[in-house]
């Protein structure tokens, strides 16, 4: 009987889970997520599970902590939706945990937060294939649509083909984000290369 | 107030157990908690009690045993208990104040503690987890539960 | 008694160790970490410590086997240095591990290694502050030389700060590399940022 | 080939814990291995012998136990033995061949099977380490040994 995973799983029970992911750091999740959050507006909650860097409350500028009541952590408020954030728990220190520990931090970050009024959850996902995606199965038995994040570059979309390789084989619905294409400093520059990479790897896997 | 949380999961898990074993009414419910976390009993219990109403677990009572972690260093060997790191504690605790990080989150642990002998944080950590161990169940006495 | 381990630190025991890092991911720490040992040259050996990305092979080119021999894993070579990848042991597959399992993968790819003939090891880490981390220094003592690696955006260098305070705490020596500074389309172009929080991140911290 | 650093770590270890506890002369190493590996043990034998010249093992044999794996899932809880993914395993060996990634790296065994019940590969497995279990130092007896 584990309180925690049951209080984690409840929480998510009948709410729309996004999950904004990658196989590789940097390539603008934490950008990615915090921009579909606020498209989505109203009655969506952000969650930042990259539980080093905690980038999305520097994103946004908050350094406060979060007020705790009765129905738990309660979010930040910003542009019209909510923000949890571990830097909200830890102020200023860094967070340095060997690699079991991180799914339990993971799983508080959702087990105790007050989700009244929230429809969505999107999470804001560290890079890699770990415990941060075994533990977002573990809380919603699969049941999330996931946001896969890359750049045009040969070498992400090798790397972001395991993830998507992998979610097809768990059955989860996946839409490929190929963010960075270009840059226009008065001309279009490429400098992660062309689409042609994405657009095969998006079609080799529907 | 975080303890209302704390309730909130284990009301939800024993209620959940007891559904999926066709168990109507809990009479008991024994809780371990890793000390460290320095949760307040008497607002636990007082939440438990609110959160448990229309619950299988409405007349059930909830005994809590704080229990003392140890740790042992993956880096050095060292093995300690948490006396041992009592002023570690008292140093993040006069930083947070009462919700502070390992009230809040026991597996932050680690992170915020490191070893009497080297210094590192790469600790494991035996009792870091709330659970709940035994239930008594009206009709069947007392059942010790298995993670 | 842990024969893993005590292998692993024997094969570094002797060997300078540098380590290129930092908190937060798709800073260039692959492409830094290449260059490195591409510009330290011969006698130098590589180590992609990035067990969910194994990005560097890709880098480079290389999706064969590692051969093994009496004395270990047999690095690949190119360029006059040795590159050892866990893609050499899994071929295309993916690995996605639970967090404790990935501290023993990146003991297994310093135990496991012919390094005779080899002065340096660079190695090239994933992001975040976790198993990566207490492995590495598990491994070495804490005696490796750190490249902290970030680009000039401000949540980059708030991110990389935890990295730089937690080796200052572990008097590891560290040197701050400063990436993607600016891009040259025929004017210079700032798309992270300009320099000034990386050098204030630098002088705080001496 | 792989069994020749293995037999290497085994020499190395026991030899540091020879010299720190000023023993002078193995006669005996028992390790614990991982029967998932498919390690060889005649050449895992041959490999020690050849490794242990000149060290506090020089008169040593090497005795070998391999032992089962037994998976416990953290998706859905479910629990599993070695024989019972057999079939996964036999299709991973036939993949690879001899040097197959559970035979270098028992610690990818996560990556490579997957839940019977869910399909998860959030496993805790159960032996995974190559550990030596027992020493006999000549003129003490058996020494258990401890992690
Ligand atoms: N579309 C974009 N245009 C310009 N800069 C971007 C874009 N997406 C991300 N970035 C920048 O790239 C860096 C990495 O983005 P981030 O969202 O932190 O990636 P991740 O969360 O994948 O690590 C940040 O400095 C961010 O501001
Ligand atoms: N100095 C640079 N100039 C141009 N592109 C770079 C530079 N450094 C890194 N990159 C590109 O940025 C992306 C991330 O680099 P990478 O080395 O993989 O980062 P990390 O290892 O930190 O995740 C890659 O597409 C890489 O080619
Ligand atoms: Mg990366
Ligand atoms: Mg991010
Ligand atoms: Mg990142
Ligand atoms: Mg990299
Ligand atoms: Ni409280
Ligand atoms: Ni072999
Ligand atoms: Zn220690
Ligand atoms: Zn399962």
């Amino acid at each position: 009987m584990e309180p925690l995973r049951q209080l984690a799983e409840d929480k998510l029970k009948g709410r729309k889970v996004i999950a904004v992911m990658s196989a590789k750091g940097g390539v603008g999740k934490s950008v990615i997520s915090s921009l579909l959050a606020l498209s989505i507006g109203k009655g969506t909650l952000l969650i930042d599970m990259d539980v080093h860097t905690m980038a999305t409350a520097k994103l946004f500028g908050f350094n406060s902590m979060h007020n705790v009541g009765k129905g738990g952590l309660e979010p930040f408020s910003v542009g019209g939706i909510g923000l949890i954030s571990l830097s909200g728990v830890v102020k200023d220190n860094y967070v340095l945990l060997p690699g079991n520990n991180v799914g339990k931090v993971m799983e508080s970050l959702v087990a105790y937060v007050n989700m009244e009024g929230f429809k969505t959850v999107v999470f804001d996902l560290p890079p890699g294939l770990g415990e941060e995606l075994l533990t977002l199965e573990r809380l919603t038995g699969n049941r999330f649509t996931s946001l896969i994040v890359t750049t045009p570059s040969k070498v992400s979309i090798k790397v972001v083909e395991y993830l998507v390789r992998y979610l097809k084989e768990r059955r989860v619905n996946g839409f490929l984000v190929v963010n960075m294409s270009y840059f226009n400093c008065g001309k279009i520059v490429r400098p992660f290369g062309g689409i042609d990479e994405a657009k095969s790897l998006s079609e080799r896997y529907g | 107030m975080h303890e209302w949380s704390v309730a909130d999961g284990i009301v939800r898990t024993v209620s959940t157990w007891a559904r999926e074993n066709n168990f109507s009414e809990i009479t008991m419910v024994k809780v371990g908690i890793p000390s460290f976390t320095f949760l307040e009993v008497d607002i636990l219990k007082e939440a438990f009690n609110e959160i448990k109403k229309g619950t299988p677990l409405n007349n059930s009572t909830l005994e809590v045993e704080f229990l003392s972690a140890s740790f042992k260093c993956r880096n050095c060997g060292n093995s300690f208990s948490e006396d041992q790191v009592r002023e570690q504690l008292d140093s993040i605790r006069s930083e947070f104040g009462e919700e502070y990080p390992l009230h809040l989150m026991p597996a932050l642990s680690p992170s915020f503690l490191s070893c009497l002998r080297c210094g590192s944080h790469d600790l494991v950590v035996e009792v870091q987890d709330i659970m709940v161990k035994e239930v008594e169940v009206k009709g069947h006495g007392t059942i010790k539960t298995v993670s």
